[in-house]
């Protein structure tokens, strides 16, 4: 393992309720400073991976079954998930999970408690506002009447307030209008490039992934099946038509045109 | 679902029953049933009865709580009001003892339907409290209501009659109160192969969105409240003719905990757990009486044991349940069937 | 020969723990008594029972379970809801006479119950006993009745009232508490604004007697607090101390520390158990007694131990001599046997002490 | 009509409403951070009750000692139950939790009743005897007493929530577990204080009413009267636990005085109803969110 | 199905003047359009503009201060949710809202709720009515919307076991079985890859083309709405700010800079690029 990984997930399998396997043998590595991005379809494993790395498996009664993850050089395997959170790794988990009872300040102040014993200075919500300004205009609303888009933005603005060194980031774009987007992933490049955090990207958006990414793997049922860098990995001639929907042009093929496949046999005939 | 049954039409698929050892076995149970007073003694019978009667109530209570989400407190004051009603109607009026329990349980409906309406605005743990708040002013209703409950001394039942003789001994009620239970399991397995059964489970599960499909949920939490307390009131109505005292004092809050605890025992939301909790539930205190027999000639004072002893296994079997298995027995069951696939009428 | 079984739905524990243990002990030593002494006509004694926890329904269970085990003719209940709830069955056996720890006024029917008796006054004769005694000491005295609110606490109210009335008592007020009431400050409250002469509890056994007690005290309150029969166990009051004494109830059987001279029965009472016995003891012993005596007479009579003869054979006791348990002889013409006497807590000697002579009420 | 009982009557009520307070206080703790309506406190409280009086009565030990102990017991079974029950049920449906407490609250029972027996008892007096008047209008002590202590207590906790970072540890807790984690908040340890000083709480409200009323295996009971309280209140509100149940003290005083005792629970129960149709989240209780 | 067309060219749904508001929050204002019967129709905006909103407004969850909706003429504003869906409102939701107790089965059956008349006795004894109605709904839903969706491997397992982009088709089911005539999908392919959007593109344009429906669609894949819809409308802070045929309110400068921002992940990278190396 190079000095400069901050992050190791070597060859680890994930079984859920004891029966489900869900990973199968996956391994991947996130430099310091840089940001990977992993791709692949719905039920791919994705999320089981972020959650793998936070600990946040066993609340789903899932488990590591082998392999093993290492964070800034230590192996993770017995960490409470807060204790990895005060070590500086973040997860923005999927579907947002923002504190819905809560303020949209007191979701920051939760926040806050990823600093506990890390002797860091604590970051002014001044700094969330001032990338997302609506959550400047709603701070005393409840988080729960906030809209899907700005539920998004205080997720991360969390991820801000607790200085992690790696950020996990499960599927940021979910939900967000094309504008947001493209702010919502500068900022999280400029985050990247202020302040070297290290992320990992989990996205269906593959283009805008692709946009901020510096390396890329992408899944299928458990496994990588193709990683290196975005430069390599936009050329690909599969990556192009299953996650950038260009078939041979530099254009996407329209909606439009798609194919109507022959339909299954029913059921009972 | 079993492997290996090919079905035949929609009917077959969409049946109570869909394999032949499932039919097998329960006419197997159907003919034990029947002829189970043959072999049991007064007391194996009188607790019979009795099971009779808690299984009626706690698959009245797991439409309610376990399929439609609406938790209550309050299936014993219900119980109460189809006692008292089968009661006021014995003494006062004599009218044959089938209307009268198909009275206890429409009187009870009514009931139900009233304390239910705070399930219109109160949700989740707020509306358990109320249905407790309506159980204890019940309670205050059968205390007070002198003219027709008789206060706190109760009502005396005449015994139910039936074709001109009087339904007195257990073996008699048994054939009287097991078929009726039945009859009310079987009505609870059809309703939910319909859409009010489904209308109720949509309700248990997200409420709002159901009612954006079509759902009013006015009407179904209402009638989801009515027919729970109507199997309440009719099980209140066997339970008089089986006691046939009726007082204030009959039906009291930890009765109501009971078939809360049965159906989480049992199973919430399948009607199978509905009748294996109360089933569970009834025969275990009387389980821990044989220990008990079994135990005093060691343990001089077994006997004082037993009360707190029971005390205890009953909050731990629901603790226990709860935790390590929180699907119920039912789920156990499901289990064994899966593990005996078709034992053992393999094809 | 083959036994006469006595079955048992007994509240070993719960509520009403206290008085299931002392029943199940003064039954068991009277029946030692006879079963050294022969047994009946040659046929031991014996008792078969069931801790309830003062469940009606698993009372019901015990009494079936024990009835399909094995021949009972003698049986002893829990409480007055089980007393009413079993009466249609032992009515309908016929096989059975039935007694227990319930003293409500409505078993006292003869008619309503065929089958059952109580081993002393019921609680409106109770009650009724206190008037006399308060009739005598202070005409015309103000009384203020407090009672639990349960069917055991309401049971005498009716009675109490008109009783006070035909005696020339005023009651001035009637106060119900709630079954589970501990903090009784507003009750207090109430019994201070109506200054009552003597205060009569009904429906308890301990709390919240003590504390009412401790209140009244505090607020200077001249009134003499009374009790019936269940919370007139002196071991209880042992443990409230100073507050306790001066505490007047009726009760229909003599204390265990009773030295009477005709009271040979309590003397062999103390050589069997060294220690105190309480008030329920007493009337499990006298409850086995009668029992007993009940059956001796049946068989002596060449008759089946029939739920009907039995009762008749207990109707038939006249002038009985309960060996001092109760100080004067008694009849059972009826359900119960409506005598009882004055007794007042001393808690400088932890005893109860016999306040009045025997008084009977019976018509 | 009579002022001086009025105000006595009223004082009385405010009395027994600070207990009901104290002891809802530790169902809105728990509330607050598990969203576990702990049907238990009842029994908590009892067992708090009966601690006190085995280290008072039976080992003989002063007040001042036996006090702290009873509370630090009833924050060990907090611990305990927590630990073992409630933990393994993270992320169960809220009526399965509830249900658990209830069985809770059966097996402390039936542990109480083997251990010391179902009579009741009276706890050794420590309050003293002394009446209060304030002016003209009697106060019972002891009730007095459980008034002030009620009030520090809650007033303790409403400062705490005011201006202490970890009130909103406790209601992120509450509202999502993961997403508490992932903000670093020590999920398990919210929990397990959460319950601890709950239970704790409670164990002190029973050494309370226990020295009011006297102990027994039933003063559990007491528990729902509390509940009653924190629903009038809102399950997750310090202020409506003390409002509510101020509140529901004196009503249960006045109906009880001008009703008739059997008339106070359908009051208050009654008022609970109409409470809840008008608020049906307590008059101080967080809405649920619904949105589709 | 039942394509009862309307009056001719007039709107299968109009909204007019609609305004909502939570508190002092305005979350939609005087917003007024219309959706052409067999049209798809799409509602964009940013990220809190109230197209959520608007949708719990049309089937009747919200409850406008101002404004009025008209579904085939009739003004349908006070109408309760149940009966808007009896006259053929159907909808998806933003956030997946299946019935996690049951399977997929039963929950593309609950669609049909409305229509059905089994009442509580018939269904207690299950008698000749209610299981023959039973029965025509199975297989209406088999032959019609199991097959159509090519969901037939799946519609005995519990929806909680199976994969988001399922969930979602399941909703859609759902929807369908509700007979609508109207389709309000709220974002039905966020969260899917490149491949699971093209399967849903080609349901909600058969769904149009096959069973007449009319849809109203909320959704941020822009070049998915761009493709498949006949007219867009644009809100923002619960304003129409544009409205058109997809390309030209593409072209609408206010609304790319409202809402589309370059709308370009190549320019995106260009000038994430760029910056990095100013940097
Ligand atoms: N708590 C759980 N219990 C059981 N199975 C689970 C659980 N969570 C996920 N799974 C299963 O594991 C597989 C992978 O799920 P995961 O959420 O990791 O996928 P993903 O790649 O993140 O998909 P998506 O793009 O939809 O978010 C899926 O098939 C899912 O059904
Ligand atoms: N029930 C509610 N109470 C208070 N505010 C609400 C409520 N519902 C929505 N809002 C607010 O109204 C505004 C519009 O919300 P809405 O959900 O309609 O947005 P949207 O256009 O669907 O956004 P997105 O694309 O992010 O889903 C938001 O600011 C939101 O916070
Ligand atoms: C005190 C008890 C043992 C019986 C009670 N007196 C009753 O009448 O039910
Ligand atoms: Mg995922
Ligand atoms: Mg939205």
């Amino acid at each position: 393992m190079a000095a400069d990984t901050i992050l190791d997930i070597n060859n680890i399998e994930v079984v859920y309720n004891k029966t489900i396997q869900v990973l199968r043998g996956l391994s991947l590595s996130v430099e310091r400073g840089r940001i990977v991005t992993l791709l692949g379809s719905n039920g791919a494993g994705k999320s089981t991976t972020l959650k793998a790395v936070s600990s946040l498996l066993t609340l789903e009664n899932g488990a590591v079954t082998s392999g093993s993850i290492r964070f800034d050089g230590e192996d993770i395997a017995r960490a409470t998930p807060h204790g990895l959170v005060r070590r500086g790794l973040f997860h923005v988990m999927e579907g947002r999970r923002i504190f819905e009872d809560l303020t949209v300040e007191e979701n920051l102040t939760a926040a806050t408690f990823a600093l506990s014993g890390r002797g860091l200075k604590p970051t002014a919500f001044d700094l969330v506002y001032q990338y997302f300004p609506r959550l400047y205009e709603r701070r005393q609303g409840r988080a729960g009447y906030l809209s899907g888009g700005e539920q998004q933005m205080l997720a991360i603005g969390r991820a801000l307030i607790a200085q992690p060194s790696l950020i996990l980031l499960d599927e940021p774009s979910l939900g967000l209008s094309p504008i947001l987007v493209e702010e919502i992933f500068s900022i999280i490049a400029s985050i990247n490039r202020d302040t070297g955090v290290s992320m990992l990207l989990v996205e269906q958006n593959a283009a805008v992934a692709f946009a901020v990414a510096h390396y890329g793997y992408i899944m299928e049922s458990g496994k990588i099946v193709l990683d290196g860098p975005t430069e390599r990995l936009v050329r690909d001639e599969d990556v192009r038509e299953f996650y950038l929907g260009m078939s041979g042009g530099e254009h996407a093929k329209s909606y439009r045109d798609i194919k109507h496949y022959k339909r299954r046999k029913r059921w009972l005939s | 679902m079993l492997i290996g049954t090919a079905k035949h039409s929609y009917r077959a698929d969409e049946a109570l029953l869909t394999t032949r050892p499932q039919r097998i076995w329960m006419g197997v149970l159907a003919v034990g049933l029947a002829l189970a007073p043959l072999v049991l003694d007064n007391y194996w019978l009188y607790l019979a009865c009795f099971v009779a009667i808690n299984v009626a109530s706690a698959t009245g209570l797991n439409i309610l709580t376990g399929f439609t989400g609406l938790v209550s407190l309050g299936q014993a004051a219900f119980m109460a009001v189809g006692a008292y009603t089968v009661a006021v109607l014995e003494i006062r009026i004599g009218t044959p003892f089938l209307l009268n329990l198909v009275a206890a349980g429409a009187v009870a409906a009514l009931i139900g339907v009233v304390v239910g309406l705070p399930s219109l605005r109160v949700k989740g743990l707020y509306l358990a409290i109320a249905t407790i708040a309506a159980s204890f002013i019940l309670h205050f209703v059968f205390v007070n209501w002198q003219t027709v409950t008789n206060g706190n001394s109760g009502l005396s039942v005449p015994p139910a009659t039936f074709l001109g003789t009087p339904l007195t001994d257990y073996v008699q009620l048994y054939y009287v109160f097991v078929p009726i239970t039945a009859l009310m399991v079987l009505g609870a397995a059809n309703l939910f192969r319909t859409r009010i059964g489904r209308a109720f489970i949509a309700i248990r599960d997200r409420d709002i969105s159901a009612e954006v499909l079509g759902i009013s949920l006015l009407r179904y939490k209402l009638m989801s409240f009515a027919v729970s307390s109507f199997y309440a009131g009719l099980a209140g109505g066997m339970w008089a003719y089986f006691f046939r005292v009726v007082t204030p004092e009959s039906f009291p809050f930890v009765y109501s905990i009971f078939f809360l605890a049965a159906i989480i025992v049992g199973g919430m939301g399948t009607i199978l757990g509905g009748i294996l909790g109360a089933v569970f539930m009834t025969l275990v205190p009387e389980l821990l009486r044989f220990v008990v027999d079994i135990l005093s000639p060691v343990l001089p004072n077994a006997g004082t044991l037993l009360s707190p002893v029971r005390t205890i296994v009953f909050g731990a079997l629901i603790i226990g349940f709860l935790v390590f298995e929180p699907k119920g027995l039912a789920e156990i069951v499901q289990r064994l069937r899966r593990f005996f696939h078709l034992w053992p009428f393999k094809k | 020969a083959d036994e006469i079984v006595i079955g048992g739905s007994i509240p070993l524990t719960g509520v009403f723990a206290f008085a299931g243990v002392g029943v199940e002990a003064g039954m068991q030593d009277y029946i030692k008594i006879v079963n050294e002494a022969g047994g009946i006509a040659g046929r031991k004694l014996r008792l078969a029972y069931e801790d309830t926890g003062y469940k009606v329904d698993a009372s019901v269970a015990a009494f079936n379970k024990l009835t399909s085990q094995e021949t009972i003719n003698l049986y002893y209940g829990d409480s007055t809801g089980f007393a009413k709830t079993i009466n249609p069955e032992i009515d309908r056996m016929g096989s059975i006479l039935m007694a227990g720890a319930s003293f409500a006024t409505e078993l006292n029917d003869p008619k309503a119950f065929p089958h059952q008796f109580m081993a002393g006054p019921d609680y409106s004769e109770m009650t009724g006993i206190l008037l006399e005694y308060i009739a005598k000491e202070k005409p015309g005295a103000k009384i203020v009745l407090v009672n639990s609110d349960t069917e055991f606490g309401r049971d005498p109210i009716a009675a109490t009232k008109a009783r006070a009335k035909e005696l020339g008592l005023e009651v001035v007020e009637e106060i119900i508490t709630p079954p589970t009431a501990v903090d009784v400050s507003t009750e207090v409250l109430k019994l201070r604004r109506a200054r009552p002469d003597y205060t009569i509890f009904h429906g308890y056994v301990l709390a919240p007697l003590p504390e009412f007690m401790t209140q009244a005290k505090q607020l200077g309150l001249e009134t003499k607090f009374m009790g019936t029969f269940w919370s007139m166990d002196s071991s209880i009051w042992d443990k409230v101390g100073e507050v306790a004494d001066g505490f007047m109830g009726v009760m229909p059987y003599r204390y265990y520390y009773d030295e009477a001279e005709d009271a040979p029965m309590l003397k062999r009472i103390r050589e069997m158990r060294p220690t105190y016995q309480s008030t329920p003891y007493m009337q499990g012993f006298l409850t086995a007694m009668l029992f007993a005596e009940a059956a001796k007479r049946t068989l002596e009579a060449g008759k089946d131990l029939t739920g009907a003869n039995l009762k008749a054979a207990l109707n038939s006791i006249q002038d009985f001599d309960t060996g001092g348990l109760i100080g004067m002889p008694i009849s059972i013409p009826g359900n119960s046997i409506p005598v009882g006497r004055i007794y007042q807590y001393n808690a400088a000697a932890k005893k109860m002490e016999p306040a009045s002579d025997w008084i009977s009420v019976q018509e | 009509m009579d002022v001086l009982f009025f105000i006595e009557v009223s004082l009385a009520g405010l009395g027994s409403g600070a207990l009901l307070s104290l002891t809802a206080l530790a169902f809105v703790l728990i509330y607050k951070a598990t969203r576990v309506i702990n049907l238990a406190v009842g029994e908590v409280l009892m067992l708090g009750a009966y601690l006190f009086f085995a280290f008072a009565s039976g080992l003989g030990m002063p007040a001042w000692a036996a006090i702290p102990l009873a509370i630090a017991g009833g924050g060990a079974i907090g611990a305990v139950v927590e630990r073992g029950m409630i933990r393994p049920m993270l992320g169960e449906n809220p009526i399965a939790v509830f249900m658990v407490t209830i069985g809770l609250g059966s097996v402390l029972v039936g542990l109480v009743e083997l251990t010391w027996g179902t009579d009741p008892r009276a706890l050794p007096a420590f309050m003293g005897n002394a009446p209060i008047f304030l002016g003209e209008a009697y106060v019972s002590r002891k009730i007095a007493i459980a008034f002030v202590v009620a009030a520090l207590v809650i007033a303790l906790f409403l400062a705490l929530f005011r201006f202490w970072r970890g009130g909103v540890a406790l209601r992120a807790t509450a509202t999502d577990q993961a997403a508490a984690y992932s903000c670093g908040i020590n999920v398990p340890g919210v929990f397990s204080l959460a319950w601890i000083i709950g239970c704790g709480t409670a164990a002190g409200a029973g050494v309370l009413l226990g020295a009011i009323g006297g102990i027994s295996p039933a003063m559990g009971v007491f528990g729902l009267s509390a509940l009653v309280v924190v629903i009038v209140g809102g399950l997750d509100s310090v202020a409506g636990a003390l409002l509510g149940g101020l509140a529901i003290g004196l009503i249960e005083a006045w109906a009880g005085t001008y009703l008739g005792g059997e008339y106070k629970l359908v009051t208050t129960f009654g008022l609970l109803i109409v409470a809840l149709m008008i608020r049906p989240y307590g008059l101080f209780g967080t809405r649920e969110i619904e949105r589709l | 199905m039942q394509a009862r067309a309307g009056a001719q060219g007039a709107a299968r749904l109009k909204v007019e003047g609609l305004s909502l508001s939570f508190g002092g929050l305005k979350a939609l204002r005087d917003v007024s359009f219309e959706v052409e019967p067999g049209s798809i129709t799409a509602l964009i905006g940013p990220n809190g503009a109230g197209k959520t909103s608007m949708f719990n407004c049309i089937s009747g969850f919200y409850k406008p201060q101002a404004g009025r909706i008209v579904y085939d003429g009739a003004d349908v504003t006070r109408t309760h949710p149940p009966e808007r869906a009896k006259m053929g409102f159907a909808r998806t939701f933003q956030n997946i809202a299946l019935f996690r107790g049951m399977t997929v089965l039963d929950n593309i059956k609950l669609g049909r709720h409305a229509y059905m008349k089994t009442n509580l006795l018939q269904a207690l004894a299950y008698w000749g009515p209610a299981a023959r109605e039973e029965m025509e709904l199975r297989a209406e839903v088999e032959q019609r919307i199991i097959d159509f969706l090519e969901i037939n491997h799946i519609r005995n397992m519990p929806v909680a076991a199976l994969s988001y982009g399922l969930q979602k088709r399941v909703e859609l089911a759902r929807a369908l079985a509700m007979r609508p005539r109207i389709l309000l999908l709220d974002e039905p392919v966020a969260g899917m890859n490149r491949e699971e959007t093209e399967d849903m593109a080609r349901f909600i344009l058969d769904v149009k083309e096959e069973w007449g429906t009319t849809i109203l669609m909320v959704e941020h894949d822009m070049s998915m709405v761009m493709d498949i819809s006949d007219h867009v409308v644009v809100l923002n802070f619960g304003e129409v700010i544009s409205s058109g045929l997809p390309h030209e309110v593409q072209a609408d400068p206010h609304v790319a800079e409202a809402y589309l921002g370059s709308g370009d992940p190549a320019a995106l990278m260009a000038r994430l690029k760029a910056e990095a190396g100013a940097a």
